[in-house]
């Protein structure tokens, strides 16, 4: 049985790595090569795994009581013992979940691999790229397989070194170094928490494998303190590696890298690892409400405030990025209340958001910029990268039956199905969060495919090896959303069946489909539409429409309505206001703390150096010596070289201890 | 007889005897203090074997014995201590103890 | 006892003295009849003497029984035997230093080798004297001829000024040794050591008594330079020549020890815990004023010496630790002292030995003379940073388990009940410390700076062998520390009539 | 035979070749290099065989083997006690390792004034020195070796070192000879506190398991001994010796300094500290704890003060070492596990930064982080590649080593052992953790920083036009057996738990239960 081979998944990508770092340089195409090949045989295995654990789970009938049943295979080999009775193993875990993973992630890094063949074309260090290509997509493998918490946080790690590697892949500009800088160190301070979270687990449980530690947790046999604090910490973890708020400012500068390395890492695999790992131990979340609470409330947070600063972007790719945020604030969001709907939206968010990045890319490819001032009008010269764009954002803005739609939707189902306060709260700011996602998207698309040309240079569509990857994922884009259709002509619901971990779960937790619930949102995402067609329509140049004499002019008039609604609420409220504010808050307040946070720690460490230990410590150390000197210069002064003197001090010393001696003796 | 006299007279011959060397520049007269200082040490030494030996009989008068001893060996010193300072006083032609401080600290 | 006993003589037992003494007159008599250059054949005249005197020690060794004469006023013990094994071996090293540096003096070589050999007769007594008198006697037979060679250099006044220092120092303490004496023998009607043991066992510890028993202290305390009777030590060695001044911080150290051990170990042993506690002061003393004294110094001869006033320090550590009956303790503190007088006499001539050498070219004696020496002439740099770190107390040389010695003496005694024993080790270690870093300030002169002037230094065949072996001894001993605790270990004071 | 001479040859192997060195002619002082060479190679081939026997042999991988016990100084029942086992073998091994890198390193470079007689001579009188204090089982042998290891380093940051060497010299002799002689008199009072009269460390463990010493007295000997073993680690605040001896030291002073001898106090520690005096032990673990820790934050936020590379690294080992510490404290097979990890990986990546630094500074002529100014990737590539690789490794990246010292200290110290939990210091243990944590952090912080400093940007014009070489062939054969020992240690740490583990369980096991 081929899920047996799993280990292969990542096993494949790591010698591709390494053979790109040792040969690749000597190789006809400096080491692409390897990589696809890699990358592809890694699909075909991830996708037979995928096949048969569909096999196995979906379309069993399980009756509500038994539960369990769903397709897991441990297997595991001891790496180290560490203690008396713990080890760390070497293992894998392979359920629905993880093939999910491994289809997403074996598929992008794909893509994204051949992509770059176009893109990153003559660059001084290709080689080095497509070895980091490959390293990361390890990582990101070897982080969705680990059966074993402490290798999971190897692959999470790594994964983090890998994109501030690539980030910082142009390491000769400063900024870009802040950029890798600051992306590194902000996960990494999440980090701080996932550690400790993994230490208390492991302490509280006496393992460090996720199926114990899970166990363990079910049996009540962990502290319900305990088990929330390592949980909460351990959602410091998540909001660090998924850019959620407050911890998010590092992802727009992320931006800094190559675009292909955004799609890949800062878009559909490592910034949702956050999400993954949730899901990964969701039974231990369920136990907690206050963690889930927590989820539920950062997701709100974040999906509403980085969806909002996405308005006010003029780089193209700082918009997806923002949008990014705000869609990992969906998943974080809906993990709070289903399992399946978290989920169900990484998955398809990761295919239409990486589609949006390389769109982007071969957007900038062609117009030599990020700014969509400098854009405008491609459509008519890259119609491929303009239909996949399109629909990529039409996914996004989750217009059925695109795949956005089902998994969005999924979210603000389970939201207000869960009620509550967290629910009612993620469910509205989800519905607003999808007017402003639509707003925003529409946006980019006028600015960049209508009207005219403003750029300078000759904007011309990009080569097939760049395209391809597109359309591939424009495909999927379009479809994927419907391997969870909750309609019963197709095999219902197939995707939950499939990733989930306990089939008696999904039974007590079915997903409703609610059709007035559903319009709802899409209409909420066309009034979006709408609002920025209304404006970014006519910007810049004259619209022809204008001169279509009284009709126009009526228009016009019939408009005023529409522009007073317009021009009040969408560009003044929302664009000129609450935009700016957000993106003030951002960058002066979180920024702000984030980076003086850096700053204050170094000016404490220098001034604990200077004061602490060069002047404190060192100076008691030396101290003693520079005494010990005093003292000699002192004491050398009693030899006078005086006979005499020598005799006197003789006798006083005789008298002295004769005295002491006569008294004390007896 | 009771010891104390003895032990007083030595113990003032004594204290003469240092006083004289902590005091007098000349090196002779510091060498013939020593003398003193010595010669409270024979007292001593024979007064109390005469009266020490009454009380447990001694047959050997160590006392006596040891006076000689001290005298001999005192002598001996005192005329190393001449030869030097004949010495110093070639030199530098002075014998105060107390200008000799080339070496000191 | 009678007279009849008190007048049986064992020869054999007297045998190693005597044949000092004949080499002595021998030495005296041949360079009477030497010429300018040949005169400094005595030396190796003395060496010979020395030789056989060694040899005849190891005889009486091998013999093994105690041997006694004059009425058990001189006793021929292991403990005796060991002291005269280091002092004769101590003899031959000196001799060695002293060949070349006075062979370019010229002047009174006889008279010289004459004294020191008669010195070291007097040392030879000291350990075997086991009666007040004959101790007195052996001790004045150390100091006198030490006077006229501190003063051997009558051209230099310095020399002439230490002499003097000396001589009036010493006979000061002498005369108040005596005075004790004379004060102890009016309370115990006996000048032996046993017998005054035996008398002080059960006596009214009047304040007179413990006054006298103290000057006799004082008496030593001068000879073995404890604070505050060291004056005299770093102006002496600076004035008198360098091989003298070896033979005083060492030798006559040594001899002034031995004489304490018998004082302390068997006379005065039953009023120990009166005196224990002031020397234990002293003993603090000492070592430190030595120690931060010796950070000041410039001139490596007043460096060693003050370095010597601090080692006698630590050899008074263990004298404080005596305590009445307690012939466990007692016992391990004295092997304690005799180790550490061991490893101190192979390292400190060895110091000196580097140092004649040295002085041949720069008789400044500054440490600036020692720059570069590292490469001037390695193998001199080399050996005298192996004495200085030995001196240190540095594994494994011979000075750290002389070092180890003295701390498990004190420890033992701390754990005995005596919190004074772990206060004794810690300012041990503390003056260890401050020692090693002015050691070091020699050794990385010698090896950290520039030369000021390339020459080598020649030191001759006697001095480099001498200089080679005490090297190679200070390793050897340190390495294979056993042999040295076990004779020390051995050596046991049998207690004379 | 071999069982009882490879011990002893392989650890005085380096005092023959000393030897050996130093009767060669001045004429021909370049000739020292290669026996040297020939000498180390040996000494590690034996290590090597000494590991595969210790596994295939009668030991079978676990125990105390190659026992060697004869009398030395009977008077003061102090023995020849050597043998190795489970918890001195990495740091054995790994200390023949190095000290070889060492001496092909000198084939590159040493520093001004040569004389590669004397550096080499010295370099192996120090390896007899830290290879014998790892297998010594005799408090006094153990002693002798420490010290052992004090003069040739003194002579080798005093001579070869920078322009402040004789002052660091002296600092660094001084403080670490204070400290142990202190613990010295610790020593000799185990000495006499236990009713056996003697300094072997078997019977001495032995004696505590059996309840010997009495509390007070563990307390007042612990801290003796602590004093001793804390300067040497150095624990924060004993650690002022360290910055300047390794800034002034010359490169390979400074990888054998950070390398192994600072784990020569943590080895105290382990195999001291803890078996004879347990309950101390147990009493003293929190402060223990609390220093650790203090140590890793303290570290490093001083080094991100530093402004030279040495320096930094320098302070970086005294945060590393407080993870040692940590796991050290926490007293569970884990934790003891976690601190042997951590000094065999520190050993390897800290040994390898100075490397990399010490082949800078011969480069650049400074090791001053402005006066290199960045662009190091681009002026010497391979080099700032590397110095990039073990910078990251350092930060305790995953799988690298430094990462498993880390995070199971961190694991082990949440879950210390009982006797402090009963003690109730369950929590402060855990609040530790948590700083510990931080402390990988800014571990990350500062490195990062340095990096981003010295390998990024582009160079100033003056490096570029210097032409520098960038690796050597010599410099390479040096290093790469470093990288490859800590990939693979990192990416199978059972290399090292699984010797470590048998032994450390048994120790603890005999000294905390009775």
């Amino acid at each position: 049985m081929i899920a047996e081979l799993s280990w292969l998944i990542p096993a494949v990508p790591a010698v591709s790595a390494a053979l790109i770092f040792l040969i690749g340089k000597r190789l006809p195409r400096h080491g692409a090569e390897i990589g696809i090949t890699a990358m592809a045989a890694t699909l075909v295995l991830a996708i037979a795994v995928a096949a048969q654990v569909w096999r196995a789970n979906v379309g069993v009938t399980i009756d509500p009581e038994g539960g369990g049943g769903a397709f897991l295979l441990e297997r595991a080999v001891t790496l180290a013992p560490l203690g008396e009775d713990i080890a760390v193993q070497l293992g894998m875990r392979v359920d629905g979940l993880a093939a999910m993973m491994f289809v997403l992630v074996a598929l992008v890094s794909l893509m994204v691999h051949i992509y770059s063949v176009g893109y990153m074309h003559g660059d001084a260090r290709y080689t080095y790229y497509f070895g980091l290509l490959s390293l990361f997509s390890f990582s990101m493998l070897l982080l969705v397989i680990a059966s074993d918490l402490l290798v999971l946080l190897v692959g999470w790690e790594l994964v983090g070194v890998c994109s501030f590697l690539l980030i910082g892949f142009w390491w000769e500009r400063k900024e870009i170094q802040d950029a890798s800088m600051k992306a590194f160190l902000t996960t990494k301070f999440g980090d701080v928490g996932l550690v400790v979270a993994v230490v208390a687990l492991g302490g509280a449980t006496g393992s460090f494998a996720i199926g114990d530690i899970l166990e363990a947790v079910e049996a009540g046999e962990v502290s319900h303190g305990l088990l929330t604090f390592a949980l909460i910490a351990m959602i410091l973890g998540v909001v660090g590696k998924s850019a959620q708020f407050p911890l998010h400012t590092w992802l727009p500068d992320a931006m800094a890298g190559p675009t292909p390395v955004s799609a890949l890492i800062h878009a559909a695999t490592m910034v949702t690892a956050g999400g993954f790992l949730v899901a990964r131990l969701y039974p231990a979340f369920h136990e907690s409400a206050a963690a889930t609470g927590t989820l539920a409330v950062i997701g709100a947070i974040t999906l509403i405030t980085a969806g909002l600063l996405a308005l006010v972007q003029s780089d193209v790719k700082k918009v997806l990025a923002y949008s990014t945020i705000s869609q990992l604030g969906y998943m974080i969001a809906g993990l709070a209340f289903s399992y399946v709907a978290g989920v169900f939206h990484l998955f398809t968010h990761g295919f239409f958001k990486a589609l949006l990045f390389l769109g982007a890319g071969s957007l900038i490819h062609a117009a030599g910029s990020n700014h969509m001032e400098a854009m405008g009008g491609l459509r008519r010269f890259m119609p491929i990268t303009f239909w996949t764009f399109l629909l990529g954002s039409l996914a996004l803005i989750a217009v059925p039956p695109f795949a956005g739609f089902w998994s969005k939707d999924e979210v603000l189902v389970s939201a207000l199905d869960a009620g509550g306060y967290t629910g009612i709260l993620v469910f509205a700011l989800g519905g607003v969060g999808g007017l402003i996602t639509a707003f925003y998207m529409t946006r980019v698309l006028y600015l960049v495919f209508a009207g005219q040309y403003r750029g300078h240079g000759q904007p011309h569509e990009s080569p097939a090896s760049m395209t391809f990857p597109m359309i591939v994922l424009a495909v999927a884009a379009v479809g994927i959303g419907w391997v969870n259709l909750p309609v019963e002509a197709v095999q219902a619901r197939a995707f939950s069946s499939w990733v989930m971990y306990d089939l008696g779960y999904w039974v007590e937790h079915p997903v409703e489909f609610h059709p007035f619930l559903a319009l709802m949102a899409t209409v909420l995402a066309l009034a979006g539409v709408l609002g920025a067609w209304a404006i970014y329509r006519t910007y810049p140049e004259r619209d022809p429409m204008y001169h279509l004499g009284i009709v126009s002019h009526v228009l016009e008039r019939r408009y005023y309505l529409d522009d007073l609604y317009t021009d009040l609420i969408s560009r003044t409220a929302v664009r000129d206001l609450m935009g700016p504010a957000a993106a003030w808050t951002n960058d002066a307040v979180l920024d702000g703390v984030v980076a003086g946070a850096g700053r204050g720690a170094m000016g404490l460490g220098r001034r604990l150096y200077r004061t602490g230990d060069q002047k404190g410590l060192e100076g008691v150390v030396n101290g003693l010596g520079v005494s010990a000197l005093w003292s000699a210069a002192r004491v050398r002064l009693a030899q006078s070289g005086n006979v005499q003197l020598y005799a006197g001090a003789m006798f006083v010393g005789v008298v002295v201890l004769a005295v002491a001696f006569a008294v004390g003796g007896n | 007889m009771a010891a104390i006299y003895p032990l007083t007279f030595a113990a003032l011959l004594f204290s003469v005897g240092v006083y004289g060397v902590l005091s007098r520049r000349n090196a002779v007269l510091v060498l013939m203090s020593v003398e003193l200082m010595i010669a409270a040490v024979v007292v001593n030494l024979v007064a109390m074997n005469e009266i020490v030996a009454t009380q447990m009989g001694d047959p050997l008068l160590t006392g006596q014995a040891f006076a000689l001893f001290v005298l001999g060996i005192g002598a001996a010193e005192v005329g190393v201590g001449l030869a030097i300072v004949l010495l110093l006083y070639r030199n530098r032609a002075n014998v105060n103890v107390d200008d000799a401080e080339l070496m000191k600290y | 006892m009678d007279a009849a006993e008190a007048t049986q003589i064992d020869w054999f037992a007297l045998a190693p003295e005597l044949a000092v003494l004949a080499t002595a007159l021998l030495v005296l008599l041949v360079e009477l009849f030497l010429y300018g250059q040949r005169k400094r054949f005595v030396n190796p005249l003395a060496v010979v003497g020395v030789l056989v005197a060694l040899g005849l020690v190891v005889a009486l060794a091998v013999d093994g029984s105690d041997r006694a004469a004059f009425g058990e006023m001189f006793v021929a013990d292991s403990y005796a035997l060991a002291f005269k094994g280091l002092f004769l071996s101590v003899a031959l090293f000196v001799l060695l230093i002293s060949y070349r540096y006075f062979a370019e003096i010229r002047t009174f070589q006889g008279e010289y080798y004459f004294l020191i050999l008669s010195a070291f007769i007097g040392m030879m007594l000291m350990p075997s004297a086991r009666d007040f008198v004959m101790l007195f006697v052996a001790l004045e037979l150390v100091s006198i001829p030490g006077f006229i060679m501190a003063g051997l250099r009558k051209f230099d006044p310095r020399s002439n000024e230490g002499a003097m220092k000396f001589l009036i120092i010493g006979i000061l303490s002498a005369s108040t040794l005596l005075f004790g004496l004379s004060i102890v023998y009016a309370f115990t009607g006996t000048t032996s050591l046993a017998g005054t043991a035996a008398a002080l066992t059960d006596v009214t510890r009047e304040p007179l008594l413990l006054v006298g028993t103290l000057f006799v202290l004082v008496g030593f305390g001068f000879k073995v330079s404890a604070v505050p009777f060291h004056f005299w030590a770093p102006d002496t060695y600076e004035g008198a020549p360098i091989p003298v001044a070896a033979f005083l911080s060492v030798a006559s150290k040594a001899a002034g020890f031995a004489g304490l051990l018998q004082v302390s170990f068997v006379a005065f042993e039953p009023l120990s815990d009166a005196w224990a506690p002031v020397v234990a002061v002293i003993a603090v003393l000492t070592m430190t004023l030595g120690n931060v004294t010796a950070l000041a110094q410039r001139n490596v001869v007043r460096l060693l010496a003050y370095s010597s006033v601090a080692h006698a320090g630590y050899m008074l550590v263990p004298f404080a630790l005596v305590r009445p009956g307690e012939a466990a303790l007692n016992s391990s503190a004295l092997s304690a002292v005799l180790v550490y007088l061991f490893a101190y006499a192979v390292m400190n001539i060895g110091a000196f030995a580097v140092v004649t050498a040295v002085a041949r070219r720069h008789p400044g004696r500054h440490l600036d003379d020692y720059a570069g020496l590292g490469q001037r002439s390695p193998g001199m740099a080399g050996s005298l940073t192996l004495f200085l770190l030995s001196l240190g107390g540095t594994p494994p040389l011979v000075g750290f388990f002389a070092k180890v010695a003295i701390f498990a003496a004190a420890v033992e005694a701390g754990q005995a009940d005596q919190a004074g024993g772990y206060v004794l080790a810690v300012a041990v270690v503390v003056n260890t410390v401050i020692s090693v870093s002015y050691y070091l300030r020699v050794a990385g002169r010698m090896w950290m700076s520039e030369p000021t002037d390339t020459a080598p230094v020649q030191p001759g065949y006697a001095l480099g062998f001498a200089v080679g072996g005490l090297a190679v001894l200070t390793v050897g001993l340190g390495v294979l520390a056993p042999l040295v605790t076990h004779v020390a270990d051995q050596a046991v004071i049998a207690a004379g009539g | 035979m071999w069982e009882s001479a490879a011990l002893s040859v392989t650890v005085f192997l380096p005092l023959v070749g000393a030897a050996a060195i130093a009767l060669i002619p001045h004429a021909k002082e370049r000739s020292a290099k290669p026996v040297a060479l020939a000498v180390t190679l040996a000494t590690f081939a034996l290590s090597l065989l000494i590991l595969a026997s210790y596994y295939l042999g009668p030991a079978g991988g676990q125990g105390r083997a190659f026992i060697v016990d004869v009398e030395w100084i009977p008077v003061i029942g102090a023995g020849y006690r050597v043998a190795i086992d489970g918890i001195s073998m990495p740091l054995f091994v790994l200390t023949n390792l190095l000290t070889l890198l060492c001496v092909v390193y000198c084939f590159h470079h040493i520093e001004p004034p040569g004389r590669p007689r004397a550096f080499l001579g010295l370099i192996l009188l120090l390896q007899t020195g830290m290879a014998g204090t790892f297998v010594a089982f005799d408090l006094i042998l153990f002693f002798v070796f420490w010290e052992l290891v004090l003069v040739p380093m003194y002579f080798l940051i005093g001579i070869w070192g920078g322009p402040h060497r004789e002052y660091a010299a002296v600092k660094f002799f001084l403080y670490t000879m204070f400290g142990s002689m202190i613990m010295l008199v610790g020593f000799i009072a185990l000495y006499f506190g236990a009713g056996a009269e003697t300094f072997s460390m078997v019977e001495l463990s032995q004696a505590a398991a059996g309840g010997e010493y009495g509390i007070v007295f563990q307390r007042l000997v612990f801290l003796a001994i602590f004093l001793g073993l804390a300067i040497k680690v150095p624990m924060w605040p004993f650690h002022t010796w360290l910055p300047d001896a390794h800034t002034e030291a010359p490169t390979v002073g400074s990888v054998l300094l950070a390398g192994i001898m600072l784990k020569m106090g943590t080895y105290g520690f382990v195999r001291i500290a803890v078996p004879m005096l347990p309950e101390a032990a147990v009493d003293y673990a929190p402060f223990l704890a609390v220093l650790a820790v203090i140590a890793i934050l303290y570290g490093a936020l001083c080094c991100m003060a530093q402004t030279d590379l040495k320096r930094l690294i320098a302070f970086s080992s005294v945060g590393h070492m407080g993870f040692v510490m940590l796991g050290i404290a926490a007293l569970t097979t884990a934790g003891v596990n976690a601190a042997i990890f951590g000094m065999v990986a520190h050993g390897l990546i800290t040994g390898m930064l100075f490397f990399v630094v010490g082949s800078l500074k011969h480069r650049y002529h400074t090791s001053t982080i402005a006066d290199i100014g960045g662009g190091v990737l681009q002026t010497t590539p391979r080099i700032g590649a590397i110095l990039t690789f073990v910078a990251i490794a350092s930060l305790g990246l995953p799988p690298l080593p430094g990462f498993w010292g880390e995070v199971v200290a961190l694991y082990a110290a949440f879950n210390p052992a009982e006797a402090i939990v009963d003690a109730g210091l369950l929590g402060l243990f855990r609040v530790l953790v948590v700083f510990g944590a931080i402390g990988t952090l800014l571990t990350a912080g500062y490195f990062l920083t340095m990096l981003q400093r010295v390998t990024m940007g582009t160079p100033p014009r003056r490096w570029v036009d210097a032409g520098l070489q960038d690796v050597s062939p010599i410099e390479l054969g040096a290093w790469t057996p470093l990288l490859v020992t800590t990939v693979v240690v990192g990416l199978v740490p059972l290399l090292v738990f699984g010797i470590t583990r048998p032994d450390v369980s048994r120790i603890l096991t005999t000294a905390l239960t009775g």
